[in-house]
């Protein structure tokens, strides 16, 4: 956090200061550590298994906040007999279909009669004795999970486990809570969505969400990359967290009731409403309730269509036209050699960006040209470069990782042809329907019935507030014609309102731009409520409900935010609550009704079916509905707990130069000895587009370097500040060496697991005041089944002292290794794919290059709490 | 500024003043007297957020000209209380640094160079190439009948680092043009 | 008239009123982060080049080195084991239970040794001492009561201010160079080509080339009543700005309240008004003895000795004029 | 070295050393805390550390800095001793009756610092502003004293140098109603070259060492000594290379004595150091200079007092001393360049000087303190 969100930190630092215990557990000791009262190394992709462990501790122990539990968790929901534990099944979840390696989820549901759990009732054992209720199953899940296994697993010993357990529990309660931050050292595992449902199971055990101080906090690494999950350019979602239709889902009332029932608890009840008014904002008076709002313009999903996806379907020639804004994957995507190529392989190409990034050159100083492989002059891509403004050049806002969006004022007019993204994408769009007005084709009809008429300034700049009252949406009929939305409560389902984002219904409340509220903070309480606004309805915490106890009185003074005021009949507090307003705390809920009116006075999580915080989720997790360690792919080390080695729903693509190591699951995985983990340092930002080309942060961190512990070094024989070659089954990169103490030899079983660290701001080009190897060349482009995000943190590379072979004979080292680790067959080495090797992860034979595994996940990428798609059946 | 004279010579001012061993006052040059902040002549002072991580430090710009002159803090901001981290510190030559580019950049198929385009043609030849991708690559139903309209020819990578409004703009175009694949760092 | 700052105050010995309080830097590293957004905030606001090869320097995280010309803010990063960190807390121990309260010397001779009639207190191995630890500490100009820097300059081009700090007008400057070697923290550096990367900015003229720069603790925002660069852009105010008697008090309960957790290791570096150097206007909380940061253990300035120094220019040249008259007297014959 | 197979396949790293000027080292984990500052890798190798490997600095890196100071500085250092006992030797030769050995004193110490004040402006950072040091006068400034006193000097020995030109040329210089003037300012010139002349030779000691360079913060105390030792065996040359024998005799006595003074100084001054501040005056460039400047000055005097009658003998030793003198300044000051860049020089004697304080009782001006 200190690393990544230095100014973040401040609260923490804040917070240390007042008495707040800060542990801090990574592989590596970072600037984060040295301010931690203790730093606890760890292995990667062991999270589960430590937190599982703290599970453990809470439950065997009694330690959990019992009264929050009883009320506002699941704990105490009976699952269907047919459900099978990986305890019992050596790894697997019940379900398991090793043809399509997917899961059928059928058996994780909620016992009970299909009326009462369509309404959010399933049976119950309040006593949390039965041995089917969560609870039960919870403590038979993890009850292996015990500080041994902690510690040959993670590597980490019992004294530090013991003092982060206990640190948790002591600092849980009605007077204390514990809050947890994390970022893409849980996201980027194949796995990684679990990881995080970990420690949401443990924070709802602790009683730590919906309250002050508690919570799960997502750092997030870019300016709006909240934002653009929310209003997403995602292949998977429609803004407000709506899915994009499947094929098949032709029938607009079956798609909104797939996300929501009207009879169900909770405000996804409302999904039609939301979908409608979306329409209703995109194809404007085109979008008729005759026409089913517009819903039949909307393309439809066959499957996974992630970023990765699409590099596959480049490299098959199935992709012409490529955009890129403000994003450089050359550097920053997994296996950045693939990320190339399949550029090569494009039409056109158009960066939009400040600088000349690598994206933009790889064609002419990129490291396949280095190596001879391709030459500019057989690389027919066409390519524009189309310079843009930057943050002080426009007016917009951005969405914090607080879910608080926050409006920039412009400055000054961008200088020559740069120009926002906004106009940019205005323009194309005016430029496209004015080509395609005498169009009859039915398929222009999408675009030409589009509304797309905002007003623009004098050089063409269309006006962002329109298009952020648009995402806020208006009344279009009644008295309150044109006026914006106050709140997504006001949308009708009529086509009398519309909304293009309804989680930001209210961002332009009353006409005015509430995202660009700037009362200072020091003139408000902590709450800061008159700064920026942040959705659901200016909301600061989520599930705030949760900070009273169930009779609606805080948990304790010193942690109160929202209570029920019986006097005035309503809840209230520091915070806006997130409940319906006036819903007593005795209120039994009418299940005959659907929606807000269903939810019973104590049912907090107010977006769940069951009005409840899940510690076992019977939907929205497709490979599993409690998290249960598995071993990365690449892993050296047997999985300690089960047979099953590995994430058993991980995708990964078949390609030569997208192999993996086999780990421990063949001989060939010791060829690759040693965990290689990416990250972030202070003084870069992501691929280095906002940071290689700035003298003043070059000069800090001018060159790209490689962390490696004193014993690490000794064995490999490398020197301070020397240079490494790291080799993976993908590639073979350089590096500065920094052998340092901050890296730990962890003890896991017999064997000393050796960690690497390695920052992948770097890339090689020539434009960029420093370049440098890209650490991301060395990853695979293997993904988490949730979530479609390639596992970053835990990947294995050999480590040779000096630098790596420059041309061809880059490559051939490469093919030197992986032939040695059997990865391809030492007779003819041009092999087609990983045939025979174990471990290097499913692979569907029948579309090359497609992914296999389930359907598009319904989690929000990037561990994303909460807003998940209720998905009853 | 009063022309110098002789009496502004330091020797004479130590001798005359408080500060005889010349080491505060008697020494003050005229430009040291009346130094100002180079933001005193900003034409004006934009409130802003840091445009790097998602933190959302308010971020205060100075512009002179038509140019961003200096960046720093937002003291009232409740996030981060007028500090700034060195990415953050450095938004300044984000905006300024001589690496910048203003000027479209054109590369033919197979050549080696880059050439200069204006961006009214560049914007037009890429509105034609969308166009034409997005026929080529058309999908309007799968193997089984049902219906898709898609196309599958055009991509798109980026979003995090700009603004909801584009954001918005770019999914409701791409999508009605039935361009699914559109992805941001989010998925990475 | 005296060579050195009287007991009221730099400022007012160097002409100025009270109308100012003193101002100056805590630099409280035990909440450091390394960020370098100091670094990055003083540059930027000074329009300040960079100085770097673009290479690693071979130092932690530490790819500046030091102050100089061009970085008026360096931060530090230390990496020590168990050991090393158990000395600290012993030397920061001695300088509690030696020497008089508040105020002691540094333990004597090696680190780690235990001189004659050890009161440190008993427990001499606290428990929760960490393996291994990483200090963090954004250095920067000292605005020393006492300024050599200031006293040896011959233009005046060195100046104190209003606010007690020591400033360089770039505008009289000739570039002697004489302040350089009269810094006893080796701060102030003369800005040549070879103190300038050549990847700074590209086609810019770089301000005050060839004459000596450093730190001015931003006294073209303070005349304006704000906060220098770096302490307002710091995250976790490890950097305080403010009027200097209050950073002092906070400082000394600031190594209290450290003390009080056992904390031993933390001390203070700058806060005595009766050093070498008169005191620093900027304050450091450290957390080792000062040399480990590349700071000075006794710095003197070199003021101090200056009046004795004199006397041997006048003893040698009265010599020489009595060896010539000598030599005259002699060769008469 | 770290090494591949593929070492040699590839071409030879470019070395990135385009900053000129300042180089920085790069060093290894094995170097740091070694305390070798050096950029050049000199090496302290007789001298004891108790802990060696462990000596605490920041990664070797220097605690002071050196002044930018170059060649010019040691020149201007030579030139003004020069100058200065020229001045005095005119001054006695003007008294006694030495006409040629007044006036070709007067003329070297006029062109000795002419050359030296070119030298000094030369070695600033922004010459054209030299004229900036006479903004103050400053008494905590050897810079600033030292510059009055040389154009104070400077300006006696302009007059007394016109004079002798004027003399020389037959009084032909277009000079006019000046000629009177001159005359007339020949005594008060005189009186007041000779009171600057030896504090142009011995302000540099202060100069020098009212620094926190390591050897020359040490050598504070005899420095002056060493300087003004140092100009009267180098005027004494010069004078004995440019006068006839039969009138330098109080030249080859003030020479005599200069090389005395010079020698016992130096020893003096660095048997009073700290071992680590004396080094650099005893090793590498600097201590192979003032080891041959001892040498050049021994046998110059030797020379003086042997054979300074004859002509010849007089020339050759009046050049050695001059030569002995130069030495001494270059090695002096490449001495006190070397020394900044060991940070043990700076924090030894530190260390020992707080720890000897502390013995005796004054516990009370540590820079560091627990509150």
């Amino acid at each position: 956090m200190a690393e990544a969100h230095p100014v973040a930190f401040q609260w923490v630092i804040e917070a240390k200061k007042r008495g707040a215990r800060v542990i801090h557990v990574d592989p590596r000791f970072t600037r984060t550590s040295a301010n931690a009262d203790r730093h606890i190394p760890i292995r990667s992709g062991t999270d589960i298994v430590l937190l599982g462990g703290v599970i453990r501790h809470v439950l065997e122990n009694e330690l959990y906040f019992k009264e929050y539990v009883q009320a506002y968790t699941n704990a105490s929901t009976l699952i269907s007999e047919e459900y099978g534990d990986p305890e019992d099944l050596d790894g697997l979840f019940s379900g398991y279909d090793p043809e399509t390696s997917t899961y059928d989820n059928s058996t994780w549901a909620y016992a009970g009669d299909e009326e009462s759990l369509a309404r959010g009732l399933p049976e119950r054992d309040e006593t949390l004795q039965h041995p089917r209720s969560v609870l039960q199953i919870l403590k038979r899940h993890y009850a292996r999970y015990t500080p041994q296994m902690v510690q040959d697993t993670c590597g980490i010993d019992p004294e530090d486990f013991e003092y982060l357990a206990t640190s948790i529990a002591e600092a849980s309660g009605r007077e204390k809570t514990t809050m947890f931050a994390y970022a893409l050292g849980w996201t980027q595992h194949q796995g990684g969505a679990q990881m995080i449902r970990t420690s949401g199971i443990l924070q709802l055990l602790m009683g730590n969400m919906g309250r002050p101080g508690g919570g799960i906090m997502a750092l997030r690494g870019h300016a709006t990359i909240q934002g653009s999950t929310d209003i997403p350019t995602l292949y998977h979602i429609l803004p407000g967290y709506l899915p994009m239709p499947k094929v098949g889902q032709d029938d607009f009332a079956e798609f909104t009731r797939a996300i929501g029932k009207k009879e169900q608890k909770g405000f996804w009840a409302n999904a039609d409403i939301y979908t409608i008014n979306l329409l209703k904002a995109w194809w404007g008076e085109n979008a008729t309730a005759e026409n089913d709002w517009g819903y039949h313009h909307l393309p439809k999903l066959t499957g996974a269509h992630g970023t990765y996806q699409t590099t596959m379907r480049m490299l098959e020639d199935g992709v012409d036209g490529y955009f890129l804004f403000g994003q450089n994957p050359a550097v920053g995507s997994a296996n950045g050699r693939l990320q190339r190529l399949g550029m090569s392989h494009l039409q056109w190409m158009v960066v939009r960006d400040f600088y000349m990034i690598e994206s933009a050159t790889w064609w002419r100083d990129g490291p396949e040209i280095e190596s001879g492989e391709l030459t500019p002059e057989q690389i027919a891509t066409e390519m524009f470069f189309l310079p843009a403004a930057n943050h002080t050049e426009k007016a917009g806002s951005f969405t914090q990782t607080q879910r608080m969006v926050q409006w920039r004022d412009q400055a000054v007019e961008p200088p020559g042809d740069a120009k926002s993204d906004l106009e940019f994408m205005y323009d194309l769009g005016v430029r496209i329907r004015e080509k395609l007005k005498d169009s009859t084709d039915p398929r222009d009809r999408a675009i030409l019935d589009l509304t797309w008429d905002y007003p623009v300034n004098e050089h063409g700049e269309p006006d962002a507030e329109s298009v952020l009252a648009e995402i806020n949406g208006r009344h279009l009929e009644g008295e309150k014609a044109g006026q914006p939305l106050k709140a997504f409560g006001e949308m009708k389902d009529d086509g009398s309102t519309i909304g293009g984002c309804w989680i930001y219904a209210g961002v332009y409340a009353d006409g005015i731009n509430q995202a660009r509220r700037r009362t200072p903070g020091q003139d408000q309480d902590e709450t800061a409520a008159d700064w920026g606004w942040a959705w659901p309805a200016n909301r600061r915490i989520l599930y705030n409900r949760a900070s009273a106890d169930p009779q609606g009185r805080p948990w304790s003074e010193k942690k109160k935010l929202v209570w029920w005021d019986e006097e005035a009949g309503r809840w209230t507090g520091n915070d806006v609550p997130d409940f319906p307003l006036t819903k007593r705390p005795d209120d039994p809920g009418d299940p005959r009704q659907g929606g807000a009116a269903a939810l019973s006075g104590t049912d907090a999580f107010i977006m769940q079916g069951d009005g409840r915080g899940w510690l076992f989720a019977p939907t929205g997790m497709v490979d599993g509905p409690m998290p249960t360690h598995y071993e990365s792919p690449e892993s050296n080390i047997r999985n300690p707990l089960y047979l099953q080695q590995s994430n058993p729903t991980r995708v990964t693509f078949r390609d030569e130069d997208n192999l993996s190591s086999p780990g421990a699951m063949g001989p060939g995985g010791e060829v690759y000895p040693y965990v290689f983990t990416t990250y972030r340092i202070t003084e870069h930002h992501t691929a280095g587009g906002m940071s290689r080309f700035l003298p003043y942060l070059s000069e800090l961190q001018p060159e790209m370097y490689c962390e490696v512990s004193p014993e690490l070094a000794a064995e490999v024989g490398l020197e301070p500040y020397g240079w490494a070659t790291i080799i993976s089954a993908r590639s073979a990169i350089e590096a500065k060496v920094l052998i340092t103490e901050r890296m730990t030899p962890l003890q896991v079983g017999d064997r000393t697991v050796h960690q690497i660290g390695l920052p992948f701001h770097w890339g090689q080009g020539t434009e960029a005041i420093i370049s440098g190897d890209g650490a991301n060349d060395l990853i695979g482009m293997n993904l988490d089944a949730n979530t479609q995000i390639q596992n970053s943190k835990n990947n294995s590379c050999t480590l040779i002292p000096g630098r790596r072979p420059r041309g061809p004979e880059r490559g051939e080292l490469v093919e030197a290794y992986r032939r040695r680790a059997g990865l391809i067959p030492s007779e003819h080495p041009e092999v087609d794919g990983a045939e025979g090797a174990p471990g290097a992860g499913p692979a569907d034979t029948s579309v090359p290059h497609a992914v296999r595994g389930p359907e598009e996940a319904s989690a929000v990428p990037s561990g994303e709490r909460s807003m998940k798609e209720m998905k009853n059946r | 500024m009063a022309r110098t004279t002789f009496l502004d010579w330091p020797v004479i001012r130590q001798l005359r003043g408080a500060d005889p061993t010349g080491r505060g006052t008697a020494v003050t040059s005229a430009k040291t007297r009346s130094t100002t902040p180079r933001t005193a002549d900003a034409d004006g002072v934009t409130d802003s957020i840091c445009p790097y991580c998602a933190v959302g430090c308010g971020q205060r710009v100075f512009h002179k000209d038509g140019k961003v002159i200096q960046i720093e803090g937002n003291p009232d901001s409740p996030v981060s209380r007028g500090r700034l981290c060195p990415k953050g510190a450095a938004s300044e030559q984000l905006a300024n640094s001589y690496l910048r580019q203003t000027k479209v950049r054109y590369r033919r198929p197979y050549a080696t160079e880059w050439e200069d385009l204006e961006l009214e043609t560049a914007m037009d030849m890429i509105a034609d190439r969308f166009i034409a991708s997005r026929r080529k690559h058309w999908e309007d139903e799968d193997e089984h009948g049902r219906p898709l309209k898609r196309t599958m020819g055009i991509a798109s990578l980026g979003g995090a680092t700009i603004d909801n409004e584009e954001n918005y703009l770019i999914k409701k175009f791409f999508t009605a043009a039935g361009a699914i694949q559109m992805e941001n760092q989010a998925r990475i | 008239m005296s060579l050195l700052a009287g007991p009221e105050g730099p400022a007012a010995s160097t002409g100025w009123g009270h109308d100012h309080e003193r101002k100056g830097f805590f630099t409280d590293t035990s909440i450091c982060i390394g960020c370098k957004a100091c670094e990055v905030a003083c540059k930027e606001w000074n329009r300040n080049p960079i100085d770097g090869n673009l290479e690693i320097l071979g130092s932690s995280y530490d790819n500046t080195g030091e102050l100089g010309a061009n970085t008026w803010r360096h931060v530090a990063f230390i990496e020590q084991g168990q050991e090393r960190i158990e000395e600290a807390k012993e030397s920061g121990r001695k300088l509690v239970s030696l020497g008089m309260p508040g105020i002691g010397p540094k333990s004597s001779g090696r680190r780690g040794a235990t001189p004659a009639g050890d009161l440190s207190s008993t427990d001499r191995t606290p428990p929760d001492t960490p393996e291994f630890r990483w200090l963090m500490s954004s250095d920067v100009c000292k605005h020393c009561t006492n300024a050599g820097c200031l006293d040896v300059c011959p233009t005046g081009a060195i100046f104190r201010s209003e606010f007690g700090s020591v400033v360089v007008q770039e505008d009289v400057c000739n570039g002697c160079g004489t302040c350089v070697s009269a810094c006893p923290f080796g701060v102030i550096e003369r800005r040549d080509d070879g103190t300038i990367s050549p990847f700074a900015h590209r086609g810019d003229t770089v301000d005050r080339m060839g004459t000596a720069s450093k730190c001015t603790l931003c006294y073209d925002k303070m005349v304006d009543g704000e906060q220098p660069a770096c302490s307002a852009t710091c995250p976790t105010q490890s950097i305080k700005f403010g009027d200097h008697p209050d950073l002092t008090a906070e400082a000394r309960q600031r190594v209290t309240d450290l003390h009080e957790r056992g904390m031993t290791e933390a001390r203070l570096y700058g806060a005595n008004p009766k050093d070498g150097v008169g005191g620093t206007g900027s304050v450091f909380l450290l957390l080792d003895e000062p040399e480990v940061y590349g700071l000075p253990p006794d710095p003197q300035v070199p003021t101090k000795s200056l009046p004795a120094t004199y006397a041997r220019v006048g003893v040698a040249a009265a010599g020489m004029i009595a060896v010539a008259a000598l030599s005259f007297l002699g060769g008469r014959r | 070295m770290s090494i591949t197979e593929f070492d040699a396949d590839r071409p030879p790293e470019l070395p990135r050393t385009r900053r000129r000027g300042r180089r920085r080292r790069r060093r290894d984990l094995t170097e740091v805390g070694m305390g070798d500052g050096s950029r050049e890798g000199a090496v302290v190798e007789d001298v004891e550390f108790e802990r060696a490997g462990e000596f605490d600095s920041y990664y070797g890196r220097p605690v002071v800095k050196a002044p930018p100071w170059k060649e010019p500085i040691a020149i201007y250092l030579f030139l003004g001793g020069v100058a200065g006992g020229s001045g005095l030797l005119a001054v006695g030769a003007q008294c006694t009756g030495r006409p040629l050995l007044r006036r070709n004193s007067r003329l070297l110490a006029l062109g000795a610092v002419g050359a030296g004040t070119v030298a000094l402006i030369e070695d600033l950072g922004r010459p054209e502003r030299f004229l900036n040091m006479m903004r103050t006068v400053k008494v905590t400034s050897p810079m600033s004293v030292g510059t009055w006193i040389l154009s104070g000097f400077a300006t006696f020995s302009g007059v007394l140098g016109a004079i002798e030109v004027d003399r020389m040329t037959g009084e032909r210089l277009p000079l006019g109603a000046l000629r009177r003037l001159l005359g007339g300012l020949e005594l008060p010139s005189s009186v007041g070259q000779a009171v600057l002349a030896p504090l142009l030779a011995s302000y540099t000691g202060a100069l020098l060492g009212n620094t926190v360079v390591p050897t020359w913060e040490a050598g504070r105390g005899h420095l002056s000594y060493l300087f003004t030792s140092s100009a009267s065996l180098a005027a004494g040359g010069a004078a004995m290379l440019t006068s006839p024998v039969a009138e330098a005799g109080p030249a080859r006595l003030l020479a005599t004595a200069g090389v005395v003074g010079d020698v016992v100084s130096m020893h003096l001054m660095k048997e009073s150091m700290h071992p680590l501040e004396a080094e650099p005056l005893q090793t590498g460039q600097a201590g192979m200079l003032l080891k041959w400047s001892e040498r050049l000055a021994i046998a110059g005097g030797i020379g003086t007092l042997l054979g300074g009658r004859n002509r010849y003998i007089a020339a050759a030793s009046g050049a050695a001393l001059l030569a002995a003198s130069a030495l001494t300044r270059f090695g002096v000051l490449y001495a006190g360049l070397e020394s900044v860049k060991d940070p043990r020089r700076v924090i030894e004697p530190q260390q020992a000087r707080l720890a000897a304080r502390r013995a005796a009782g004054i516990t009370d001006d540590s820079i560091t303190t627990a509150g």
